[in-house]
C-alpha cells in the first residue's frame, strides 16, 4: 500500500516532467523582461513536429532537436515583433498560440494516429534500490533526469552566476544593465530564444514520450501550455518554486483520480476541473499582498494583527520582474 | 436483440421515401465522423464501412466531413454540414455519433426525401424514451455489450492480482452499460472458468470526465492508466477515444511490469502495442451500411432502429458481424480457448443481464430468473453491485 | 585625468542641442555647468558619457583622441556617470548591484567584491551594508553606492547631472565632501546643476550654456548676477516673501499616525490656516510623502483625526478628499500625474467636470485653449503629453487643478526646472493662497522650503518637529534637524 | 503643406497594410503547397463555400452575429487595457443562464416572445456574473484577468459538461448532442429555409454601434481610455478606476452572454458542450486585427465567419483539413502586427531624419 503511494508519487514526477521544462522556459524568458504567451500553441505545434520528424527519421534526438527549434523560432518571432518592432507582446503571443494550434492540427493531419517511438524508460541502477528515493526519482526515464537538472541548473544560473546575475538586471531595469555594459535587446533576444526552446522540448516530451504519439485535436495537450504560464506565475519567476508549483499540480491531478470513487455524490468534474481554480487560488495568495486596498484595510486593524498580516503576505508575495513586458530603447 | 421495426413503419408501398419511381443505379452518400477520419478508433471504423460499402456496391460514391462538432467546427451544426453534403450531390446521409443526435432528427424532418441513418441513436425506437416519429430515418447501433463482455473476459482470464482497472470516458447510460457488460464477461469468465470467487475479483471504474483528454478540464488518462497498474490493477480496460490504456501498458511492460490492456472501437486498435493487448471489442458498420445504402438504392428505405449484435456463426466475418473481438498476441494459449468457449456460449443464449441483480447502490434491478429487457440494459441506470467507481456524473 | 572637449554638435530634429561646445577640465578639478531648462548641459554629458554619439566634434582624454561608443565603454576608458536617478537595482542586494556589468568569469567571487566593497567605503566612510537590499536605502546612500560602483570600476572622470535634486541637505553636504576628497585625489569631475549657490560653493571653474552654446567661463569668485544674467540673459530677483498674518483654521490635525512597511509617524497635531502654506522638508523617505498622501486620503491613516473645513475626513476615500475641494500633485509627472498617449484637451475634459454623457468637444477646445495661453504651456490642444517638455508638462498639471481649492498638496513643484519656469510656478500658486488656498508641499531644495513656506515641518526617521516659522528659521538649523541633530527638546 | 504629409502618410499606412494581407495569404500559400494542395482551388472553395449560395450567405451571418458581439465587448476591456480571456467562458455562462431561463418558462403560459427576450437577458446575466469574477479577482486579488479568465473558461466547460448529462439530462441516455432541445416556439425567428435569423442580425448591429458610440462620444468612453493608458494617473485626475475596470468587464460579459444568447435560442436551440464555439479566442483576433478601433470591427468579423464557414468545404471537395482557415486568420493577425510595428518603426525613422 505504502509502497503503492509511493509509485504514484514517482508517477506524479513524471506528469511534472514536460510542464517543467515548459515552466522554466518560461521563466527564464520572463526573467529577461520578455512574456511568451504563446506557451498553447508551441507546446502543440513542438508535439506534432516532434512526433513527426522522429517518425520520418525514426531518430528520438532528431524530434527533440526538431521540438527545440520551433520552439526557439516561434520565440524569435515574439522577440522580433515585440523587442524591435515594439508590438505587444501579448497580443503577439496570443496570436501565436492560436496560430501553432491550428498549424499543428492542420499539418500534422496526415500522421494521425502513426505508431512512433516512444523515450524508454531508464532506472538508474545503484540509486534505484535505495529505498523512497529510488522509487522516487531514479526509475524514470531520460527525460525526468534531465527536468531534475533542468530545475537546478536554472538556479543555479540566474542566482548564482554573472551572466545570470545580468539577466535578473536585464528584466529587473534595463537602463541600468545597458549602463553596465549589456546589450539588453540582445539578451532578451537570446534568452526568450532560449526558452523557447526549452518550451520546444516540453512538446516531444509529451508526443514521444508522456503521451506518444500524434492525435490531432484529440491529442489532449491543448490547455497544458496556459497551465505552466500559470505555474510560472505561482513560481514567483524562480525555477524551484515553479517546479515545485508543476509537481502541486500533477499531485491535484492524481487526487483527482484516486478520490474520485470516494465522492460518490459529488460531480465527478468538481475533482477534475479542481486543479485549475486552485492555480487560481493559489496566484490570488501570491498577488494579494500587492494590492492597494488590502495595505487600506490593514490600516484598519490594530497594530500587532496588523504586522502579522501583512508579514505573512509579504512572505507569500511574488512580484514579477519590473520591466516584464515592456520594450527597451538605449534613449 | 432482433430489428424491431419501428411501428410507424407504414407497409413499403406507400413508404415516403425515395421520389423516383425506378430506383437510381448512381448514388452519392455523405458520411458525417464526429471525429478525425484517422482517428484509429470510432470514426475511423466508420469511415473504413463507408470504404467497404464504396467497394462492394457499384454506382455507389462516399463522401464525407469528419470533426463534426462544435468545438473543431464553431458555429456549425451537423444539420447544416449535412445540408452541404446534400449540395454535393448525397441522397443518404450517415450521422455516426451520439453527438448529432438533434442534428439529425432535425435534418432528417426538413428532408424527407433524404435517407438518413442515426448510428447510436434511439429516436426510432418506438420503446424507447426519445421516440421520434421520423419516416426516413434508421437508428443503428451495435450490441458492443458482448464486445464488452468478451473484453472482461479475456480480462479476468488474465489478471494475475485479480484487480481490472476500467478507463472510462463521462458517465451515461450508454457508458453505463458498457462498463457493467465487461464487469459482468469478466465475473463470468473468473467464477466459470476459473471457479474462483467472486468477491476476490476487483473491478474499478475511473472516468476522466470526457471522451478524451483536456487538460485543465477532464482527467489525464495517461495517469489514470498509470495510477491503475501502479495500484496492481494488471488489466485495463478502455472505455475512451483515445489509446493511453495501451500506450501506458506498453511502457510499463517495457519497464518490466507484468501488465495488459484492451483498446476499443476500432479493429487495429491492437497494432499500436501488441505484446500488451489482450484484444479488442470493436464495430464493424459496413454490412449494416450496405444494407440501409442498397434499400435506398432500390427505393426500399424503411424507417428502422436496429441494435445488431454479432454474427454468432463467426463474429469476425467482416461481411456479416457488426461486433467483433480480435483477440491479442498477449492472449495466452489457455485463456483464449477459455474466451473462444466463452464466445460459443454466449452464441448458445447465454444472457449475463439475469437476475438475481442489484444495482451498485444495492435496490434490486433482476430479480431472480428474470432476464434484462433491452430497454433495461440500454437505459442503465446505475452500475452494478460489486463494481468500484461512481454511478452518477 | 585631463579631459578635453572640443567643438561638440549634437541635432535632435530641429533642436541644435549642442552647437560647437569646446571646454577643458584639468585633473583634479571641479566643473561646474549650469544653464537654464534644455540648455544642453543633459545633451553634453550623455555625449561624454556615451548614451548619444556627437554628430560633430571631438573628445580627447589624457590627451588621446577618443570615440566613446557606449556607457559601458565610456567606463572602460574612465569615464564614469552618476545619473539623476541612480540606475541601480532595487530588489537586489547591495553586493549583486556591484558584480552585475563587472568584468570577469563565469562565478563572480563574492568575497573579494565585498572587501574590496569595504575598504573604498572606508576611504569616504560610507556606511552602506553589502547584504541590504537597495530599495531600503535611501537616494541619497543610492548615489553614494552609484559613486563607489563606478570609482571601483576604475572612474577617473565623474559626472554627475543634477545630482541634488532628490537629496537632503546633510546628504548633499556628504555627498560635495565626497566629490572634493575625489578631486583632491585627482579625478576631474563634472556637475550639472541649476543651482547657483551648489556651483558657487563647490565648483572650480563653471561654463554657463544657454540654448546649445557654452557662453561664458566663471572662475572664483563667482559673482551670482553675472552668471544669472550667463544663464538667462537677463536678470532676475526673486519676489520678496511675505508673511501672513491672521490666522483662519482650515486643517486640524489630532494625533494623526500613518506608517508604511518601513516607517512610523504619529503624533502629528497640527493646524494649517487659510492661504497658508507648510514646507516638509527632510531626507528623502523620512515620511513627507507619507504625511502628504495621508492628507489626501491616498493612505488610510492609522490614528488620530483629520479635519479639514470642520469635516471630519479621516479614513476617507482620495475621491472624497478631491470632491472636497483637496487637490494633490505628484512628484513624477508622467508617471502618475499625466496620461501618456491622451492629448491636452482630453486631459482637461477628464479633469473637469463631467456634464451629462455625451462629450462636447468645441467647448473642451475652447477650455483647452484658453489655459494653454494663461499657463503658458508650449503645445497646442493635440499636443500628447508626453511630447511636452519636463516644465511643460508641470504646467499643465498646475492648469488640470480645479478651482476653487481648499487645500493643495504637492510633491517637489519644482524638481528639474530652471529658476524662471519655478518663479512663474510659484506666482501661480501664491495667486491661490490668496483666494484662501492652503498648500502643503514637499522639496529637497531647502532654499525653496525657506522661501516659500510660512512655517514647515521636518522629518527625520519618522519623527516630525513642531513647526517651524520659516521667517526666523535659518538654512543651517534646518539643515542640522534634517540631519537628525536637534531632535532632543 | 499638412494635408500633403496627411495623404502620404495615409498611403503608406494603406501600403503597409496591404503588404501584412498578401505575406498572410503567402504564408497560407506554403502551408498549403506543404500538404500539397492547390492553394488558388482552396482560397475559391473557401469563397464559394461562404458566400456562393444564399445558404452560404445565411451560415456566414449565424457566425457573424456571436463573433461580432464577442468583438465589441472586447473593444471595452481593450480599452481599459485588459486582456479578457475569460470571453469563452463568459459566453458559455451566457448560454447556461438563457437555457435555464428557457427551461423555467417553457410549457408555463409566459408568452414566447417575452420568454425568449427574458431569456436573452439572463444571458445578459450569465455573462456578465462571469466576467464580474474575473474583475474582482483582478481588482481585489491581484490575479491577473488571463489566468483568472482561463480558469473561469475551464470551470465553465465542467459546469456545461455536468448540467448536460446531470441536472438537465434529456430523457433517456444523457447526450453529447446536449439538453432537450426546446420547442420551435422558443426559437428565435427564422428566415423561411434559412438558419438565420434577422432579428439576432439586428442586435450584433446595435451592439456594434453602441459600443462605437460609447468609445468614441462619451466621458465614460474616454474614462475607460484614461484608465487603460495610466490608471494611476487617471486615479489621481478623479477617475474611479476600479470602477471603470469592472464596468468595462460586466458590459463585455454581457455583450459575451448576448452571442451566448443567441447561440442557444438562434442557433442550436439546446445547451450544447462548446456551446461557445470558440467565438471568444477569434473575437479576440479580430479585435486586434482591427487595431481595436470600433469602426472596422463588422467588417473583419464578417470575414472572420466567412473564412469559418467557408473553410468546410476543404475536406469534402479537397479532402484537406478546415484547421486551414484557423490558419489563415491567425497568419492574418500576426502579419497585420508585423506591418504595424514596422510602419511606426519606418515612419519614426523618417520623422528621424
Ligand atoms: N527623450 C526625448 N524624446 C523625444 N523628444 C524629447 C525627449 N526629451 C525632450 N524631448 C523634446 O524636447 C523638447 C524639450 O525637452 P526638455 O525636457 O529638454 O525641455 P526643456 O528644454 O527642459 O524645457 P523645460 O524648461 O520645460 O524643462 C520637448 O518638446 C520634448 O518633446
Ligand atoms: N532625446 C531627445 N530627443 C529630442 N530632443 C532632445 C532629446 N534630448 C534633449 N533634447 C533637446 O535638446 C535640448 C537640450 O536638452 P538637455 O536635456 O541637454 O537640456 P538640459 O540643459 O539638460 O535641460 P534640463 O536642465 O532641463 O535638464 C532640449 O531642448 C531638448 O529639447
Ligand atoms: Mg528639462
Ligand atoms: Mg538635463
Amino acid at each position: 500500500m505504502n509502497e503503492i503511494i509511493l509509485i504514484g508519487l514517482a508517477g506524479i514526477i513524471a506528469v511534472a516532467a514536460p510542464i517543467i521544462f515548459a515552466t522554466i522556459g518560461e521563466t527564464i524568458t520572463e526573467r529577461a523582461g520578455v512574456i511568451n504567451l504563446s506557451l498553447n500553441g508551441t507546446i502543440l505545434l513542438t508535439a506534432m513536429a516532434g512526433f513527426v520528424v522522429s517518425v520520418k527519421t525514426d531518430s528520438l534526438l532528431l524530434g527533440f532537436l526538431a521540438g527545440a527549434a520551433i520552439g526557439a523560432f516561434v520565440a524569435l518571432i515574439i522577440a522580433f515583433t515585440s523587442i524591435t518592432l515594439k508590438q505587444s507582446q501579448v497580443a503577439v503571443g496570443f496570436v501565436l498560440t492560436l496560430l501553432c494550434r491550428d498549424l499543428a492540427y492542420f499539418l500534422g493531419n496526415p500522421f494521425m494516429g502513426l505508431p512512433g517511438p516512444r523515450i524508454p524508460s531508464l532506472p538508474i541502477s545503484g540509486l534505484k534500490d535505495i529505498p523512497l528515493i529510488g522509487t522516487l526519482f531514479f526509475k524514470q526515464d531520460i527525460l525526468v533526469y534531465l527536468s531534475f537538472i533542468l530545475i537546478a541548473a536554472a538556479y543555479w544560473w540566474i542566482f548564482k552566476t554573472r551572466p545570470g546575475l545580468m539577466l535578473q538586471g536585464i528584466g529587473e531595469r534595463p537602463a541600468a544593465a545597458f549602463v553596465r555594459g549589456a546589450n539588453v535587446n540582445r539578451m532578451r533576444y537570446i534568452y526568450t530564444m532560449i526558452g523557447g526552446a526549452l518550451v520546444g522540448i516540453a512538446g516531444p516530451m509529451y508526443s514521444l514520450s508522456a503521451k506518444a504519439g500524434w492525435k490531432g485535436t484529440i491529442t489532449g495537450l491543448d490547455g497544458i501550455g496556459w497551465i505552466a504560464l500559470a505555474i510560472t506565475i505561482f513560481g514567483g519567476w524562480n525555477p524551484i518554486r515553479a517546479a515545485f508549483g508543476a509537481y502541486l499540480f500533477a499531485l491535484l491531478q492524481w487526487l483527482g483520480i484516486v478520490l474520485q470513487p470516494s465522492f460518490q455524490n459529488i460531480p465527478s468534474q468538481v475533482l477534475q476541473v479542481a486543479p485549475f481554480p486552485l492555480m487560481i487560488l493559489a496566484l490570488l495568495l501570491v498577488n494579494i499582498g500587492n494590492t492597494e486596498w488590502v495595505d487600506r484595510t490593514l490600516a484598519g486593524l490594530p497594530e500587532s494583527a496588523r504586522r502579522f498580516i501583512a508579514q505573512v503576505l509579504r512572505a507569500l508575495r511574488t512580484t514579477p520582474p519590473a520591466s516584464l513586458g515592456t520594450p527597451f530603447e538605449n534613449e | 436483440a432482433k430489428p424491431t421495426a419501428a411501428p410507424t413503419a407504414a407497409p413499403a408501398t406507400e413508404a415516403p421515401v425515395v421520389v423516383t419511381t425506378e430506383a437510381p443505379k448512381e448514388i452519392t452518400f455523405g458520411l458525417l465522423l464526429v471525429g478525425p477520419y484517422n482517428d484509429h478508433g470510432w470514426s475511423e471504423a466508420h469511415f473504413n464501412a463507408g470504404l467497404y460499402v464504396e467497394e462492394k456496391l457499384p454506382g455507389t460514391k462516399m463522401i464525407y466531413l469528419d470533426k463534426v462538432n462544435p468545438a473543431d467546427r464553431p458555429g456549425t451544426t451537423p444539420a447544416q454540414l449535412a445540408d452541404e453534403l446534400v449540395g454535393q450531390g448525397a441522397t443518404v446521409i450517415l450521422f455516426n455519433s451520439d453527438d448529432m443526435k438533434d442534428s439529425a432528427t432535425e435534418f432528417a424532418a426538413a428532408n424527407p426525401t433524404i435517407n438518413v441513418i442515426m448510428a447510436s441513436g434511439d429516436q426510432q425506437w418506438a420503446e424507447g424514451k426519445d421516440f421520434k416519429n421520423l419516416p426516413n430515418m434508421v437508428n443503428v447501433m451495435g450490441e458492443m455489450e458482448y464486445g464488452k463482455m468478451m473484453a472482461g473476459c479475456a480480462a479476468a482470464l488474465t489478471t494475475k492480482t485479480g484487480q481490472i482497472g476500467y478507463l472510462g470516458p463521462l458517465i451515461n447510460d450508454e457508458t453505463r452499460r458498457l462498463v457493467s457488460s465487461a464487469y459482468l464477461g469478466a465475473k463470468y469468465c473468473w467464477t466459470t472458468y476459473l471457479g474462483k470467487p467472486a468477491e476476490e475479483l476487483k473491478f474499478k471504474v475511473t472516468w476522466i470526465g470526457f471522451w478524451f483528454n483536456i487538460p485543465g478540464f477532464t482527467s489525464d488518462p495517461t495517469q489514470v492508466a498509470d495510477d491503475f497498474f501502479n495500484s496492481n490493477y494488471d488489466v485495463v480496460i478502455s472505455g475512451i477515444d483515445t489509446t493511453e490504456a495501451i500506450v501506458q501498458a506498453n511502457k510499463m511492460k517495457l519497464a518490466g511490469k507484468e501488465v495488459w490492456a484492451i483498446p476499443y472501437d476500432y479493429e487495429g486498435a491492437c497494432d499500436e502495442a501488441p505484446d500488451i493487448c489482450l484484444g479488442v471489442p470493436y464495430f464493424n458498420w459496413g454490412p449494416s451500411y450496405l444494407g440501409y445504402v442498397t434499400a435506398a438504392m432500390n427505393g426500399e428505405y424503411k424507417p428502422l432502429f436496429e441494435w445488431v449484435g454479432p454474427d454468432w456463426t463467426n463474429i469476425n466475418n467482416p461481411d456479416t458481424s457488426m461486433i467483433g473481438f480480435k483477440e491479442g498476441d498477449a492472449l495466452s494459449a489457455e485463456a483464449k480457448a477459455n474466451v473462444d468457449k466463452f464466445i460459443a456460449e454466449l452464441a448458445g443464449g447465454l444472457q449475463l443481464f439475469a437476475g438475481p441483480m442489484n444495482l451498485q447502490d444495492g435496490t434490486v434491478y433482476l430479480k431472480d430468473g428474470e432476464k434484462a429487457t433491452d430497454l433495461q440494459i440500454w437505459y442503465l441506470p446505475q452500475l452494478l453491485e460489486g463494481m468500484e467507481g461512481k454511478s452518477l456524473p | 585625468m585631463k579631459v578635453e572637449i572640443k567643438n561638440i554638435h549634437k541635432h535632435f530634429g530641429k533642436v541644435h542641442a549642442n552647437n560647437d561646445i569646446s571646454m577643458t577640465i584639468q585633473p583634479g578639478t571641479i566643473q561646474g555647468i549650469l544653464g537654464e531648462n534644455g540648455a544642453g548641459k543633459s545633451t553634453l554629458m550623455k555625449i561624454l558619457s556615451g548614451f548619444y554619439q556627437a554628430d560633430k566634434g571631438e573628445i580627447r582624454l589624457d590627451g588621446k583622441l577618443t570615440r566613446i561608443k557606449s556607457p559601458a565603454d565610456a567606463i572602460k576608458h574612465g569615464v564614469g556617470m552618476l545619473h539623476q536617478d541612480p540606475l541601480d537595482f532595487p530588489p537586489m542586494p547591495v553586493i549583486d548591484n556591484l558584480i552585475i556589468g563587472q568584468s570577469g568569469g563565469l562565478l563572480p567571487n563574492r568575497k573579494v567584491v565585498r572587501k574590496q566593497f569595504e575598504d573604498l567605503q572606508a576611504r569616504f566612510n560610507f556606511k552602506i551594508d553589502p547584504d541590504a537590499y537597495v530599495d531600503s536605502l535611501t537616494v541619497g546612500e543610492r548615489q553614494q553606492l552609484e559613486i563607489l560602483r563606478l570609482l571601483w570600476l576604475g572612474a577617473k572622470v565623474l559626472i554627475l547631472d543634477e545630482p541634488t535634486t532628490g537629496i537632503s541637505a546633510s546628504q548633499k553636504e556628504m555627498l560635495f565632501a565626497t566629490l572634493k576628497i575625489l578631486a583632491s585625489q585627482g579625478m576631474s569631475v563634472i556637475f550639472v546643476s541649476h543651482k547657483l549657490d551648489e556651483v558657487e560653493q563647490l565648483c572650480n571653474q563653471v561654463a554657463v550654456f544657454r540654448q546649445g552654446k557654452n557662453v561664458g567661463q566663471a572662475m572664483p569668485p563667482y559673482r551670482t548676477p553675472q552668471l544669472v544674467q550667463l544663464m538667462f540673459g537677463k536678470s532676475m530677483e526673486l519676489a520678496p516673501r511675505i508673511d501672513s498674518t491672521s490666522c483662519d483654521v482650515l486643517v486640524h490635525m489630532k494625533d494623526l499616525a500613518v506608517e508604511n512597511y518601513r516607517l512610523h509617524i504619529s503624533g502629528i497635531n497640527l493646524d494649517i490656516c487659510k492661504g497658508e502654506v507648510i514646507g516638509l522638508a527632510g531626507m528623502e523617505g523620512s515620511g513627507q510623502r507619507l504625511f502628504l498622501q495621508a492628507c489626501t486620503g491616498l493612505r488610510r491613516t492609522v490614528g488620530g483625526k483629520l479635519y479639514i473645513g470642520q469635516r471630519d475626513f479621516t479614513g476617507k476615500p482620495y475621491h472624497q478628499f478631491l470632491n472636497s475641494q483637496v487637490s494633490y500633485v505628484p512628484a513624477s509627472r508622467l508617471e502618475e500625474g499625466l496620461i501618456s498617449g491622451l492629448s491636452l484637451t482630453e486631459h482637461f475634459i477628464l479633469a473637469g467636470e463631467q456634464q451629462g454623457f455625451i462629450i462636447n468637444r468645441d467647448k473642451a477646445l475652447k477650455l483647452t485653449e484658453s489655459r494653454i495661453k494663461d499657463f503658458s504651456i508650449r503645445g497646442i490642444p493635440e499636443t500628447r503629453v508626453e511630447s511636452l517638455s519636463g516644465g511643460n508638462q508641470q504646467r499643465a498639471l498646475l492648469a488640470l487643478l480645479r478651482s476653487p481649492l481648499q487645500l493643495l498638496l504637492l510633491e517637489h513643484p519644482t524638481r528639474g526646472l530652471d529658476i524662471e519656469s519655478s518663479m512663474w510656478i510659484w506666482n501661480m500658486l501664491k495667486e491661490r493662497c490668496k483666494t484662501g488656498t492652503a498648500i502643503i508641499f514637499t522639496s529637497s531644495d531647502l532654499d525653496e522650503v525657506l522661501h516659500y513656506s510660512d512655517r514647515i515641518l521636518v522629518f527625520f526617521g519618522g519623527k516630525v518637529s513642531n513647526p517651524l516659522n520659516a521667517g526666523s528659521t535659518t538654512v543651517d538649523s534646518l539643515g542640522q534637524l534634517i540631519g537628525g541633530k536637534g531632535w532632543e527638546n | 503643406m499638412k494635408t500633403m504629409t496627411k495623404t502620404s502618410s495615409l498611403w503608406i499606412n494603406t501600403g503597409f497594410r496591404i503588404a501584412a494581407i498578401v505575406l498572410a495569404l503567402a504564408f497560407t500559400s506554403i502551408v498549403l503547397l506543404l500538404s500539397n494542395a492547390r492553394p488558388f482551388e482552396a482560397f475559391a472553395n473557401i469563397i464559394n463555400g461562404s458566400i456562393g449560395s444564399s445558404k452560404g450567405i445565411a451560415n456566414t451571418l449565424v457566425a457573424w452575429v456571436p463573433l461580432l458581439l464577442v468583438t465589441s465587448g472586447l473593444l471595452m476591456t481593450y480599452a481599459t487595457g485588459m486582456w479578457n480571456i475569460g470571453i469563452e467562458g463568459q459566453i458559455t455562462l451566457g448560454a447556461i443562464f438563457t437555457t435555464l431561463a428557457l427551461r423555467l418558462m417553457q410549457g408555463t403560459s409566459v408568452p414566447p416572445t417575452l420568454a425568449i427576450i427574458l431569456s436573452i437577458l439572463a444571458g445578459i446575466l450569465g455573462g456578465a456574473l462571469w466576467a464580474g469574477i474575473v474583475a474582482l479577482l483582478k481588482i481585489y486579488g491581484g490575479v491577473n484577468e488571463i489566468f483568472g479568465g482561463l480558469g473561469m473558461n475551464f470551470v465553465s466547460t465542467a459546469l456545461t459538461i455536468w448540467l448536460i448529462f446531470g441536472p438537465w439530462k434529456r430523457p433517456g441516455t444523457g447526450s453529447m448532442s446536449g439538453t432537450e432541445p426546446f420547442d420551435t416556439s422558443l426559437w428565435l425567428p427564422q428566415l423561411e429555409g434559412l438558419r438565420i435569423s434577422l432579428w439576432s442580425v439586428g442586435i450584433g448591429i446595435v451592439g456594434l454601434l453602441v459600443v462605437y458610440f460609447i468609445l468614441q462620444g462619451t466621458y465614460f468612453g474616454l474614462k475607460l481610455k484614461a484608465v487603460g493608458k495610466n490608471g494611476r494617473a487617471a486615479f489621481l485626475l478623479g477617475v474611479p478606476t476600479t470602477r471603470y475596470i469592472m464596468a468595462a468587464f460586466l458590459i463585455c460579459g454581457a455583450f459575451a452572454g448576448i452571442a451566448g444568447a443567441i447561440q442557444v435560442t438562434g442557433v442550436y436551440h439546446r445547451l450544447i458542450p462548446s456551446i461557445s464555439s470558440g467565438y471568444g479566442y477569434l473575437g479576440m483576433m479580430v479585435a486586434m486585427l482591427v487595431n481595436f478601433q470600433a469602426l472596422w470591427a463588422g467588417v473583419v468579423a464578417l470575414f472572420f465567419a466567412a473564412l469559418n464557414i467557408g473553410s468546410i468545404q476543404l475536406p469534402i471537395v479537397m479532402k484537406i483539413d478546415s484547421t486551414l482557415s484557423g490558419v489563415l486568420q491567425g497568419a492574418l493577425v500576426l502579419f497585420f502586427l508585423l506591418m504595424e510595428g514596422a510602419r511606426r518603426t519606418f515612419l519614426s525613422k523618417k520623422r528621424g531624419k
